[in-house]
């Protein structure tokens, strides 16, 4: 058996804001295996972000460990984040900004903005690659810096609400872009979202983190078949899914 | 073409207007007040002593000319290295930091023997002294420049795998540029005094030394003919800087947006 | 001789060039010193102790100083030698406006000199007025730097201290009107000022050297003291940037006091050395006496 | 008080250590080439001077701090309005800007007479030169950081019915804050060089009087001591102004939390 | 009757991006009455910042007019607005982020400092008033926003997604003391939103907004009667509604 992509073992996390202390994270023990595509919910402020920076190596925990592909060893670089504020960097352009990643991987430049470039339409980043991230919106910005992290080509992704300043209908887009993109590829993908029934469209597994001291409160896996569609949202089976999720959510 | 060279005078027009003011005001009280031409001639004897010292004056000021842009490149150099050494080592900041705040603190006149014995009375001394003088702001303003980049941003290229290299080059240079250039616009702006300071220290040719020997033969319009034409070389320089400053950050400086405009 | 045959020599000025130095520029425009086998190079510093030092140093063989000066530095332990006088006496005099009516050293007291900032100045001053019974500490000293002339014009000051081959052929020019009382006298002792200096070592290894220098300068000397019109030309050729008409009112002066009372150009009196290094001492310029007669030397210059 | 006191040493050892090898090293060469006393002497021998004369050193090191203080507090007055006034008005920034750049140009001694003529050997000349000196990087880094400010944050004050104070004192100011210390640690650093050289524009006391004096009786030593001396002075007031700065920013100097400390 | 709040009449607007001209808003009219609670919906990149940019008096229409109270006076400092980017300062403390609208308004900070205080438990803001925004997370930052905008006291609103990068709890939550405010004070509101039941659960009117030029597509009321409960989602007529909504935003 192959190891398993991301583990996460009994992590804790505390920040010193202005004298006290904040418990981000207490204990929190999570795993993706290869390939798998895992979601997490949970209240605003309950340390999905911290979780998500620890797991890029970002930070270190307090105590536990965080295993990738079964080793201890260093993380950043392993995991390709996209992070909640979209980060553009305003001095480069939209396209600029997109070949980041492979500029930083010394990948071919041509190559990689060919492949932006067939990408721009379906991120309704037409005609905007010569632009500067103050001319975009805020979705637009964010879809950005989603195709920025995409262009990575990374094999595990860690999405902080990738799709938070979206539309329902381009939301919708993009995520059957991310599920054609995971089925082709195969990536481990940990997906931050508070939309329940997106988690349930997405993933393998969902995650409920409890509110701060953030907590794993509930893992319920979403055995629905792929390729997903729409209507499966619709089925009874999703429906008791989101009703366990809603639940331990609080609502 | 025309509208370009009509904007371009629009927007020199009040600086000229003020120092065209300003020389006017003291030309009327030069006549006025009958101040002795020895202590501060009136602009119009200058101009005229200007005129006449032309061809005198040229060869001294292609020579200062030579030792500022060389002296500056140095100072250049040496700042920018320093200023990303500094932020590149802790340990180095804090151990050279008060090196450098020391090494201002010398007058050059005090170490203008030791320059002459050890480099002689040729280029070397004067670009020494110009980038003496004018390698501290670009320190500086880089060292500072350089630490405010985005922690944020630096974060995100370090989990795409980027290399020191990657940060500095993609993160903290274009971070730091706006204050680099500041830092180059106040040390370009002291170059062209450091060569006079230089030449001082002992040449035979020069802006400097020409001031000198106007001097010392009450020649006070041909002092102010050398102190206005280095004030031309400054102000040229430092209006080159801007220009680059203007072409290296197309993001700070592109055509305003109505947004932009308004929020000014 | 070809001029890639031509011994380099350089010569460091006290000061931008004037009229103290005109004798070398006649020697380097008429080609004596290229006659001498000498490729002389003159060098301007902006710091009148720089030629001291640069001659000191060995990085230059040849320097303008001051008697004083050199006094000075030998008691430091630096091995300078004056081996020619250019100007025969003290030219110096203390000035005031004339409009102040400051006729004679009595008429210091209760005014504001205006110093360079040398230690010399203060006890010669006082020797001044002690020969008028007037007291030094009725004098006050404000150091200004080397640019004096400004201060008194404008009335911040008293009394400076001139050349009266150089400012005070100005002030006339200008039209500005001075009362001066001159320094070389019977109240203080005579010095040289400016001389031409080498260093011992130069003096011990490349005296041949030093002797041709100086019979092409002193060529260059007797030439000024024979066609001042032509040499101040020469100087102004040389020094493009100095005012004409003051160069050549000021070498019309000081082409007389060149050698004055002296039996040749450059000759230095050794009882002038003597008195002076004990003047020194007794004023506490010097902490100990030195020996007066090895800071100076004619044999250098042609018999 | 203990363990900060051994931070405080710990923070200062590698400039200590690096300042002591440098001075051995200059003790080794002095005394291994025989380098003569007059011309640069060993770091001993400029200790001792600097003990024999600290009596004789004391009035004017006292006067010359203070020249820097007071000159430096005008050249802080001055930069800042001037940087502000520019930042406020497009159109003053076109009049003014060449004409600072210009007045930079001017070395202190060619105006030296003129001061002298109309302030005296008082203190005002010597504040006068510190500031001319000093207060150029504090008007560029000043103009430049106040229009270093987000167009957005502005926009959003606006839309709160913010005046030009308001966007000034709550977004334009603080955004600049951290350029302007660059400025000012960049004039602070000219401010001791600065009274020195106001000094030889005419004084009685003084560390560039000492200085002079000095030089002129070939007590290089002394020079040293004085140039040490300053040295000192502007290293202490540089120092200060950190500790200012870090005072007046505590979102960019408090505790590091692990998120920066890493991102570093 | 009393004037309309806001009047926006064939305001077009256009930007110039890298030499291409992009047509944000084209021919957009809409009003708002006082004390209305009106809604946005709308494709990512359609104008609506744009929209409440104009509105409140940051840009110029190129051609149109917007009123407010019937007149055309200058609208700064008349529409209080919470911008999409959060755009807190980030030094000032969270308290004195909060507390900027009363301060440009010279209300006497105490009185202002106690309301901040007493709302910050139900903004979750509870134990950061000391801390700096870059120690909050994402969701506690746009709560932050909010409440910043809210303290203002503005009585004609306009919202830019405030609640986009929250959960579903939160927001529930939050919504909720919005319409709470609302009722008691009776501002107008203008609220942007990518949640089409956000949108009716909280307004008397919702519009959406056409794709990139923006137009307005649909206008439709909502007349679910008042107060608001979470189970009105559910009835037949937000069925409807909702329908409407989804086919003319293409869902
Ligand atoms: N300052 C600007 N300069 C140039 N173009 C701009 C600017 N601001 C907005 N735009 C353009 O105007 C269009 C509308 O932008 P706007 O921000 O209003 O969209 P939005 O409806 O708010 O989208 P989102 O839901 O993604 O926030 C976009 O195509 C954007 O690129
Ligand atoms: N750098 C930091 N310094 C201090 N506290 C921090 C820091 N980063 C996060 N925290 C705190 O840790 C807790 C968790 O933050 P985190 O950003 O992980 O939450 P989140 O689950 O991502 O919330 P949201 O959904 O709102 O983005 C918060 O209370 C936050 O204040
Ligand atoms: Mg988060
Ligand atoms: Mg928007």
């Amino acid at each position: 058996m192959s190891p398993l992509a991301v583990e996460v073992e009994q992590v804790s996390k505390r920040f010193r804001v202005d004298g006290h202390i904040v418990h981000a994270l207490d204990g929190v023990s999570l795993h993706a295996a290869e390939g798998e595509f895992v979601s997490l919910v949970g209240p605003s402020g309950c340390g999905k972000s911290t979780l998500l920076n620890l797991i890029c190596g970002l930070m270190e925990p307090d105590s536990g460990t965080i295993r990738l592909q079964g080793d201890t060893l260093p993380r950043l670089g392993r995991v390709g984040l996209m992070p909640q504020q979209d980060l553009l960097m305003p001095w480069r352009r939209v396209m600029d900004n997109l070949l980041l990643g492979p500029e930083i991987q010394r990948r071919d430049r041509q190559e990689a903005e060919q492949e932006a470039q067939a990408l721009l339409p379906l991120f309704g980043l037409e005609g905007f690659a010569q632009s500067y991230p103050s001319q975009l919106s805020g979705g637009m910005r964010q879809r950005a810096a989603l195709l920025r992290t995409m262009l990575a080509h990374p094999t595990v992704l860690a999405l902080d609400e990738p799709f938070g300043a979206l539309d329902a209908l381009t939301r919708r887009g993009m995520r059957d872009w991310l599920l054609q993109v995971w089925e082709r590829f195969g990536q481990t993908v940990l997906f931050v979202t508070h939309d329940v029934d997106e988690a349930i469209y997405l993933s393998d597994r969902v995650l409920v983190i409890s509110s701060r001291p953030g907590t794993v409160a509930l893992e319920v896996n979403v055995p629905l078949p792929r390729p997903r569609i729409q209507t499966q949202l619709d089925t009874l089976e999703a429906a008791h899914i989101r009703h366990r999720l809603l639940t331990a959510l609080g609502l | 073409m025309r509208p370009r060279f009509y904007r371009a005078f629009r927007q020199a027009l009040p600086a000229v207007a003020l120092i065209v003011g300003l020389l006017a005001l003291w030309e009327l009280l030069a006549r006025l007040l009958d101040i002795q031409e020895w202590l501060l001639p009136a602009p119009s004897a200058v101009w005229s002593a200007g005129i006449d010292s032309l061809q005198l004056l040229w060869p001294h000021v292609v020579r200062t000319l030579v030792e500022t842009l060389l002296g500056f490149a140095v100072a250049l150099m040496a700042g920018l290295g320093l200023g990303i050494a500094i932020d590149l080592s802790p340990l180095l900041r804090r151990a050279i930091y008060p090196l450098l705040v020391a090494s201002q603190t010398v007058p050059t006149i005090a170490i203008a023997p030791l320059l002459v014995i050890w480099f002689g009375y040729g280029l070397l001394p004067k670009i020494i002294v110009v980038g003496l003088v004018c390698f501290f702001p670009v320190v500086v303003n880089t060292a500072d420049g350089l630490r405010s980049a985005s922690s944020d941003l630096l974060a995100l290229l370090r989990t795409m795998g980027a290399t020191r290299g990657d940060l500095f080059f993609k993160v903290r240079l274009p971070s730091a540029l706006p204050m680099i250039f500041t830092g180059i616009k106040v040390a370009i702006t002291y170059s062209v005094v450091g060569a006079i300071m230089g030449e001082w220290v002992g040449a035979s040719r020069g802006l400097g030394i020409f001031m000198l020997r106007a001097t010392n033969s009450f020649r006070t319009d041909w002092v102010f003919v050398s102190i206005f034409v280095s004030a031309v070389l400054s102000l040229g320089l430092f209006g080159l800087v801007n220009v680059v400053e203007r072409l290296l950050q197309p993001w700070r400086f592109g055509r305003q947006e109505h947004w932009e405009e308004l929020s000014k | 001789k070809r001029p890639q045959e031509l011994e380099p020599v350089v010569l460091t000025l006290d000061w931008v060039p004037n009229t103290n130095h005109t004798g070398f520029y006649v020697a380097l425009e008429k080609g004596w010193y290229a006659e001498q086998g000498l490729a002389v190079e003159i060098q301007v510093p902006a710091d009148p102790s720089a030629a001291l030092k640069q001659v000191a140093a060995g990085n230059t063989p040849f320097g303008v100083s001051f008697q004083d000066e050199v006094t000075v530095a030998r008691a430091s332990g630096i091995p300078v030698v004056s081996i020619a006088a250019i100007v025969q006496h003290n030219t110096s005099a203390i000035a005031s406006l004339a409009s102040a009516g400051i006729e004679s050293a009595a008429d210091f007291e209760g005014k504001t000199y205006a110093s360079f900032g040398l230690p010399i100045e203060r006890p010669l001053l006082q020797g001044l007025m002690q020969c008028e019974g007037a007291d030094i500490d009725q004098l006050e000293f404000v150091d200004v730097g080397y640019d004096t002339f400004p201060a008194l014009v404008a009335g911040r000051a008293d009394l400076i201290w001139i050349y009266q081959g150089w400012d005070g052929v100005q002030a006339e020019l200008m039209g500005v009107e001075l009362n001066t009382v001159p320094l070389y006298g019977d109240c203080v002792p005579d010095y040289y000022t400016p001389v031409i200096i080498a260093g011992e070592s130069t003096l011990a290894e490349r005296s041949e050297l030093v002797s041709r220098f100086l019979a092409a300068t002193e060529r260059g000397y007797s030439y000024a003291i024979e066609h001042p019109v032509e040499a101040a030309d020469i100087l102004i050729k040389h020094s493009p940037e100095s005012d004409a008409q003051l160069v050549r009112a000021s070498q019309a002066w000081l082409s007389d006091h060149y050698q004055a009372d002296a039996p040749r150009w450059g000759v230095q009196n050794p009882t002038v050395w003597r008195t002076f290094v004990d003047w020194m001492v007794a004023n506490g310029l010097l902490s100990e006496p030195i020996d007066a007669d090895a800071a100076f030397s004619n044999a250098y210059l042609a018999e």
